[in-house]
């Protein structure tokens, strides 16, 4: 298997720099680590995850969708699609890994979303495995191992050396274009490292944490449960758990006025929220109850029935440690999960 | 704001003037011919404090160089108290303003009476002149309002 | 009438000549009115006719004291004694000696000549 | 203590002074408090706790619970106590649907803290006097309380319950504190320090509204920032104009009424200061127009809803500090 | 849709010289939702209201967008233009291009360009504004006149005739003001006091009229129709009840070194004082700088006290102390009058060296009957009869410096040929010299009295200046001028000097204007709505002006001007209620919290707060506390507006997205 040694990863993401930009996990002065554009020196991350999810490089928080301008009493309107550059971001982790898979469902299934496409073709996602997951962590329960992460190319780390693996030909064609500074290498130690992962995963507290309950089938009996009201009682109405969460994809459009002409926007917006979906006619869903209902009930059921019972959660735990109220889908799950 | 590459910077400056002094003295300032730079944008409120911090942050966003306020002085108020709400809002959120980095120079509040056609004037021709200094409104500026 | 001169003598006396309202205050207070054959508030008017050489030609240049009294006075803040200064300016130039440059002046110096003389010289010929 | 809560309240729900009970509900973790309200002796036996992570200020929830059928049990840490006085004091509230039960803190931990630290694989947190006993499926850890306190408590302004129906323990005095120096050091610094320092962390912000929601002075029935209407209504920072306009004006919409709980800071997921820009206020308040404590009482006029003939001029913005 | 008309005036040339009308209605047709956008001369004039009025019917106006002069000067004209053609009036914006714009600026380009901003500004504000409908406040039948001079008493008169009470301010411890010390009045040379003294006891007689003398308004509150003033009457420790104004105390008073004020100070009188025999109201005042016994500090202490034995009715109060009266008021007339200047700048004159060097005021008493010498024309200084006399004109006026006044004080020329005359006339063995630098005489019979002087009287009047006045060691006074038409500098020895001083209004009229957020020049002069057209009304609705404290006047200007304030105010006085201002705050009842924050703030106390129930989603309801505005009580200063976290609190008129559109549109 093609590796280097981890001392010379900084001429790795250098040689890359050169070519197309890089993100990579770092720490910020906070502890927090969150992906930033490859510049010399950077060091990567030692934590497991990234405060935000590598979502944002597809389908960031803002993004302008067309201009308007407006002379005298005419409008014109302006196209500012551009074909986007290619980049790479280094050390998604595989929950976030299979995030893309849910994100595509969306929003390449026709009608395909350019935006989101024209990004998707030109990154390359290279993950890494994980080797020391937390507490929150429950990937496994939507069958993903975190030893063996998806994405474009695959990393491993040793402690020694990174070891690399193309998934895909986009990936394929990135190995090849560092293959210069990898060598071949032993995996003796790699497996070890991956054993031990998974003998740890097996001791995490949510390791027994099972979707058995769930699924596109469960619809009413979960919908008419009596555990929404005393699960929603606490719910903030914030969106936090929607902007850390990697699969969650509703946004809003907005056009902004700069008194120049009119930008027309998309951004992340939050089921949680009171304004969502707010129409004429006001909103759909009035109470927290019933918009605490719809994050979870579409995580783990409306989504499964519409794609062949694929969940919409990754079990990356940035929900369970990021809510003001500690309230998160884990809860939910085992609240619902008893009869 | 307005740069052109052969002009000086000429800053826009918008100026929130109370019904029944400020706004008379500007006009005083007309009426007795006292110039005051074409930067200076006024419009017209009932009191000072109908002034809401979030008029004064919006001219910045829409790339307002400097905002200035002016009413009635103190004791004066047309409407009895209005200045003196003014006076303790304006304060904490030029302080905050301040505090955030926004530079100091491009707020403020000063007390015009209808009778003081010239001190009008000639406020704004200072405060033209101290925005001038300070250059184009760059850190409480909203880029997607900048003009091409 | 001598437009040239007459900017000339409004240029250097820096006196708006149009602000008189012709009060005579200034020929009023004058000291040395009767020795002069043109008074202050003849030499703003004829200024501002431009009726520059006569005033140039007339001996009254020399006999303004030069005391302020008109300025002091004055109530639209006319100056007329900086009018005359200006023409009795205009005169020196016309003569061709109406510059004097500094570093000329180390030369022309010597022991005797009080200080005041060159910072009066230095005021008058170098405008 | 919290045998003594639990006790209290089973009391109280049985001899009915109270229908429900406000308080906190056990997690997956040693952590993830999450705020509930009980009805039944078997539902508190169950899963009320109050321990170190229980930091959540219920006053909040009290906007909608006083308004129900029936009395509530709140149990208020001191700082809790403030923001119901003030909310009490703005109307928005029925004091009288509410049995406060004070209850002493003696601070409470921040997990981030200890996971800063780069500890993982939590299954258990033991406190045991200052030092806490942490088990994780690496092996076991240790550390100093003190090194992981949360920082709304680091800088407790008071131990004292400013409103209760009756109290557990003694209660404390108003305390002084240290929670106006870091605004200090920020005015010390040059102009553009300052904006770099904001910069820097204001544009971490995801306006996931977790400050706002969290705050119990943001109670607004439509908060301007949702109001199409408002004119400054957005959902997401498309520029830092907008990453400062949210929390200008949010700051400034609690001018006068924060009661300084630090909850904002404690939420916001990008670990952002926020509770800075409610301090500068503060600090300045107490600064220009004397001093004032929102919540100390529920009669006194906020000051921004107040005036003195002799109050000082805006300029002195311009004339003080470093620019 | 909006269908926006925008109307931009010319005001003749004072707006089309320096900003190019037709740039402006061309570059303004463009905005969104304008439909008809127009330049025109006069937009007020009726051919202008025309157009505006046309143009509302023929193209169905929504919106109407005047650019002209101030809004302060003819929105109201064009709102009834407006209205007349059946468009609610509140949906007209002015934009100001005159007193903000081409006044101010001389550029055309940049007054264009600026110009053509505050145009979209207004378009922007108009796209949002709201039909609104104006509500009724009563009026108080009761006037305020500040000041009791010929001014102040003449309005007070008019209006107690039509019926109304009206209460009279006057700082002195009479009315009567500067007339009362004047000698003769030109140009028919009658006596003052016998023309204004039964007028002074008119006003004190009126029933409708009540005098505070000897008092200040200390602070007005309110607006049109509704002003509530505070008067302090300043103590003057005698029982205005009760004292007869016999002058008992005056005699006995042993403090007889006061400067009379009354006669300025030409001679003295006593620490109690009546300042003058027909003052009104005839009352003692003590002047408690001077009284042996107030000087003291401590009136319990046994010093003096003679006039208080002397009284017969038990007047004097040493005890009194200042009294504030509040009074609602429906209008106020200010006639604050005017006062000569100090001439300490003026070394030239020899004013402060010399006795003999006097103002022309000090003149009217040195020659007034009951002045300090009885009438008989004496020296200041020896007490004897001068011979020669120089008269100084425009000391102090038209003077553009620091030291006096750039106006012409008006009433100089013929106040002087006046004095001319009568020393003439009384002592035809003095020769009198009047410099002048012009002498402006318009008005009737005013030429042929200064020609009378001239002729008749053989006063001789000479262009020219006096430029220094010397007083000599044998008392003489050397006055150095100039003869401007002979071209030479004379000398004359004068025996008296008078100084035809620049007069200004009076020191308090500023402090006041303030009080009355009403408009001042630079001068002092009180403002008037409009030069030409509103000359009695100030810009301030419901605060009207009456003699000099506008300009200078004299005596037959003045009383025509306070008839006029009077008819004015009479006007406003006579309806029962006046059209209120429909500007103001409204609460939305969803949005808000119920916090008070807005009823804390507001200074008329007109939010009030009411429990309503209020649907919620799924046919619950919920009760909730909400704010609600009494539109009559409320002002539109806009204050709970921004107390209120929510934005539930709003001004018709200047609405949150009204002044954000403004904004929006001038940052453009």
């Amino acid at each position: 298997m093609l590796k280097i040694s981890v001392e010379k990863i900084d001429e790795l993401f250098k040689a890359i720099a050169e070519k197309q930009t890089l993100y990579i996990p770092t720490d910020r002065e906070d502890g927090a680590s969150e992906y930033k554009k490859y510049e010399d020196g950077m060091k990567l991350s030692g934590n497991l995850n990234t405060l935000r999810s590598a979502k944002d490089f597809f389908f960031p928080q803002t993004e302008n969708l067309a201009d308007f301008k407006m002379e005298g009493k005419k409008i014109e309107v302006i196209d500012i699609r551009e074909e986007a550059e290619d980049f790479v971001v280094f050390g998604v982790r595989a929950c976030d890994a299979r995030s893309f898979t849910i994100l595509d469902k969306v929003f390449l299934s026709d009608p395909v979303d350019s935006y989101y496409k024209n990004r998707r073709d030109h990154g390359t996602i290279v993950t890494m495995a994980c080797t020391k997951p937390a507490e929150t962590c429950f990937c496994q329960t939507f069958g993903i191992d975190p030893t063996e992460p998806e994405g474009d190319v695959a990393c491993w780390s040793d402690g020694e050396s990174i070891f690399f693996k193309a998934n895909t030909e986009k990936g394929q064609a990135f190995v090849d274009s560092v293959s210069g500074l990898l060598e071949d290498g032993d995996t003796t130690k790699l497996d070890e490292t991956k054993a031990k992962t998974k003998e740890i995963m097996g001791k995490l507290p949510l390791a027994n944490l099972s979707t058995e309950a769930f699924g596109g089938d469960k619809l009413m009996e979960h919908f008419k449960s009596e555990k929404w009201a005393e699960l929603s009682e606490s719910c903030l109405g914030c969106g936090t758990c929607t902007f850390v969460c990697p699969t969650c994809q509703c946004y809003d459009i907005k056009d902004f006025n700069t008194g120049n002409g009119i930008k027309r926007f998309r951004c992340w917006d939050s089921c949680m929220y009171s304004d969502f979906t707010k129409m004429a006619h006001g909103n759909i869903r009035n109470s927290q109850l019933e918009r605490f209902r719809q994050r979870f009930m579409h995580k783990l059921v409306y989504f499964p029935s519409n794609n062949n019972g694929e969940f919409g959660c990754v079990g990356c735990g940035r929900c369970m440690s990021k809510c003001p109220i500690s309230m998160n889908i884990v809860k939910v799950m085992k609240a619902l999960e008893v009869k | 704001m307005q740069v052109n590459d052969n002009k000086e910077f000429q800053p826009l400056i918008v100026a929130f003037c109370c019904n029944w002094c400020s706004y008379a003295g500007a006009d005083l300032s007309g009426t007795n011919r006292l110039n005051y730079p074409t930067n200076v944008k006024i419009i017209r409120v009932p009191c000072s404090c109908r002034v809401n911090p979030m008029f004064i942050l919006r001219a910045f966003q829409r790339g307002a160089d400097g905002v200035i306020l002016c009413g009635c002085h103190p004791g004066d108020c047309h409407y009895t108290s209005g200045n003196y709400f003014t006076r303790r809002r304006m304060t904490l959120l030029f302080s905050m303003l301040d505090f955030l980095g926004i530079e100091r120079d491009r707020t403020r509040v000063e007390w015009v009476s209808a009778a003081e056609g010239a001190k009008f004037a000639a406020t704004m021709n200072e405060f033209t002149e101290a925005v001038k200094k300070l250059g184009p409104n760059r850190r409480l500026e909203d880029l997607r309002c900048r003009k091409q | 009438m001598n437009n040239n001169l007459k900017e000339q003598v409004l240029r250097s006396s820096g006196v708006n000549v149009l602000k008189c309202m012709r009060c005579g205050k200034c020929s009023g207070t004058c000291p040395s009115y009767d020795e002069m054959e043109y008074h202050p508030h003849q030499f703003v008017y004829m200024v501002e006719k431009g009726d520059i050489e006569t005033l140039m030609e007339s001996k009254s240049i020399y006999k303004c004291l030069t005391c302020f009294a008109c300025v002091e006075r004055c109530p639209r803040g006319v100056e007329p004694a900086k009018v005359v200064e200006a023409v009795r300016l205009a005169t020196i130039r016309k003569q061709g000696n109406n510059h004097l440059i500094p570093d000329a002046i180390p030369e022309m110096l010597d022991e005797d000549l009080p200080q005041q003389a060159i910072v009066t010289a230095f005021r008058k010929y170098t405008k | 203590m919290q045998e003594a809560m639990i006790s209290k309240a089973k009391q109280l729900l049985a001899d009915g002074t109270v229908t429900r009970v406000i308080g906190w509900k056990k997690g997956e973790f040693a952590y993830d408090i999450t705020p509930a309200i009980f009805e039944s002796s078997e539902e508190i036996d169950r899963d009320f706790v109050y321990d170190d992570f229980t930091s959540t200020n219920v006053s909040k929830y009290l906007v909608k619970e006083s308004k129900k059928e029936g009395k509530i049990l709140a149990f208020l840490k001191p700082c809790d106590t403030y923001s119901l006085n003030q909310l009490t004091k703005e109307h928005r509230v029925d004091r009288d649907n509410i049995y406060v039960v004070g209850i002493p803190s003696d601070g409470k931990l921040d997990i981030e803290k200890i996971k800063a630290k780069g500890i993982t694989g939590i299954t258990g947190v033991e406190r045991d006097g200052e030092t806490l006993k942490i088990s994780t499926v690496y092996g076991d850890e240790t550390m100093s309380v003190a090194d992981v306190m949360s920082n709304k408590c680091i800088s407790c302004k008071s131990k004292k319950h400013v409103t209760y129906d009756e109290l557990i323990g003694e209660d404390g005095e108003v305390i002084t504190s240290d929670r106006f120096d870091m605004v200090e050091k920020l005015e010390n610094m040059t102009s553009e320090e300052r904006y770099n320092f904001w910069r820097g962390e204001l544009s971490k912000c995801i306006r996931c509204n977790a400050c706002r929601n969290v705050c119990p002075a943001c109670t607004c029935e439509n908060c301007v920032f949702n109001n199409p209407d408002s004119g400054v209504e957005n959902k997401a920072a498309a520029d830092s104009f907008e990453e400062n306009m949210f929390h200008i004006i949010r700051a400034f919409h609690v001018a006068g009424r924060c009661t300084d709980c630090g909850e904002c800071s404690r939420v916001c997921p990008q670990n952002i200061p926020l509770h800075l820009l409610n301090r500068k206020f503060i600090k300045d308040i107490n600064s220009l127009y004397g001093e004032y404590q929102a919540g100390a009482d529920t009669t006194t006029k906020a000051p921004l809803n107040d005036y003195t003939t002799e109050d000082c001029e805006a300029s002195i913005v311009h004339e003080r500090g470093v620019e | 849709m909006q269908k926006i008309g925008v109307f931009v005036c010319h005001c003749g040339t004072n707006i089309a010289a320096t900003v190019d009308v037709k740039a402006v209605a061309e570059a303004l047709s463009h905005e969104a939702g304008v439909v008809i956008s127009q330049e025109y001369q006069y937009m007020c004039s009726e051919a202008g209201q025309n157009l505006v009025k046309d143009a509302i019917k023929e193209h169905g106006l929504t919106g109407v967008v005047i650019c002209s002069c101030s809004p302060r000067m003819h929105e109201n004209t064009f709102r009834k233009a407006a209205a007349a053609a059946g468009l609610n009036p509140y949906l007209v914006e002015i934009a100001n291009i005159r007193e903000q714009c081409s006044w101010i600026h001389k550029d055309i380009a940049t007054a264009t360009e600026k110009a053509i901003i505050l145009g979209k500004a207004a378009i922007a504000k108009v796209h949002l504004n709201t039909p609104l409908v104006a509500g009724e406040s009563p009026v108080a039948k009761r006037a305020l006149v500040i000041g009791g001079g010929i001014a102040g008493i003449q309005t007070a008169l008019d209006i107690a005739e039509a019926g109304f009470e009206v209460d009279i301010v006057e700082k002195e411890a009479t009315i009567g003001g500067k007339m009362a010390q004047i000698d003769k009045t030109f140009p028919t040379l009658d006596c003052a006091a016998c023309i204004l003294t039964p007028k002074m006891v008119e006003a004190s007689q009126n029933e409708k009229i009540t005098i505070h003398s000897y008092s200040e308004v200390s602070a007005v509150k309110g607006f049109i129709g509704n002003f509530t003033a505070t008067i302090k009457k300043k103590r003057r420790f005698v029982d205005e009840t009760k004292c007869t104004g016999c002058g008992a105390c005056t005699e006995v008073c042993p403090m007889q070194k006061v400067p009379n004020a009354f006669n300025l100070g030409l001679n003295n009188r006593g620490a109690v004082y009546i300042p003058f025999a027909q003052a009104v109201p005839k009352v003692a005042t003590i002047d408690a700088n001077y009284c042996l016994k107030l000087r003291k500090g401590d009136v319990n202490e046994k010093v003096c006290g003679k006039c208080a034995a002397a009284c017969t009715v038990g007047a004097i109060n040493y005890h009194q102390q200042d009294e504030y009266i509040e009074q609602k008021y429906g209008a106020i007339v200010v006639a604050t009058g005017f006062n000569p200047i100090k001439l300490d700048k003026y070394d030239e004159f020899a004013y402060n060296q010399c006795p003999d060097v006097v103002t022309s005021l000090e003149l009217e008493r040195l020659m007034n009957a009951a002045g300090p010498n009885g009438g008989t024309l004496l020296r200041p200084s020896d007490k004897t009869h001068p011979h020669k006399i120089v008269f100084v004109q425009c000391v102090g006026s038209r003077c553009d410096d620091s030291k006096g006044k750039p106006y012409c004080s008006k009433i100089c020329c013929m106040y002087t040929a006046k004095h001319a005359m009568l020393i003439r006339e009384k002592y035809p063995d003095t020769e009198v010299y009047v410099f002048y630098i012009d002498v402006r005489t318009p008005g009737k019979n005013f030429d042929e009295f200064y020609r009378r002087a001239v002729e008749q009287y053989n006063v001789h009047y000479i262009k020219g200046m006096v430029g220094k006045v010397t007083p000599k060691a044998d008392g003489t006074i050397d006055v150095q001028a100039s003869d401007l038409l002979s071209n030479e500098q004379l000398h004359i020895d004068a025996d008296m000097v008078v100084l035809a001083t620049a007069i200004e209004p009076d020191k308090t009229a500023r402090p006041l204007a303030t009080m009355l957020t009403t408009q001042m020049d630079t001068n002092d002069f009180f403002t008037e709505a409009h030069a030409k057209l509103r000359p009695v009304e100030s810009a301030t609705a419901g605060i009207f002006l009456s003699g000099a404290c506008q300009g200078p006047k004299d005596i037959p200007e003045t009383v025509a001007q306070a008839s006029a304030a009077a008819s004015k105010a009479i006007g406003l006085l006579v309806k029962d209620s006046i059209t209120c201002n429909p500007c103001v705050a409204h609460s939305n009842e969803l949005m808000c919290n119920g916090c008070s924050a807005c009823e804390k703030v507001c200074p008329y106390g007109a939010i009030t707060y009411q429990d309503k129930e209020f649907r919620t989603p799924y046919r619950t309801t919920v009760m909730r506390r909400v704010a609600s505005v009494n539109p009559a009580v409320c002002q539109g200063c806009g204050a709970c507006t921004v107390a209120c976290p929510s934005g539930a609190m709003d001004l018709n008129g200047f609405s949150n997205s009204q002044i954000m559109a403004e904004v929006d549109a001038i940052c453009k």
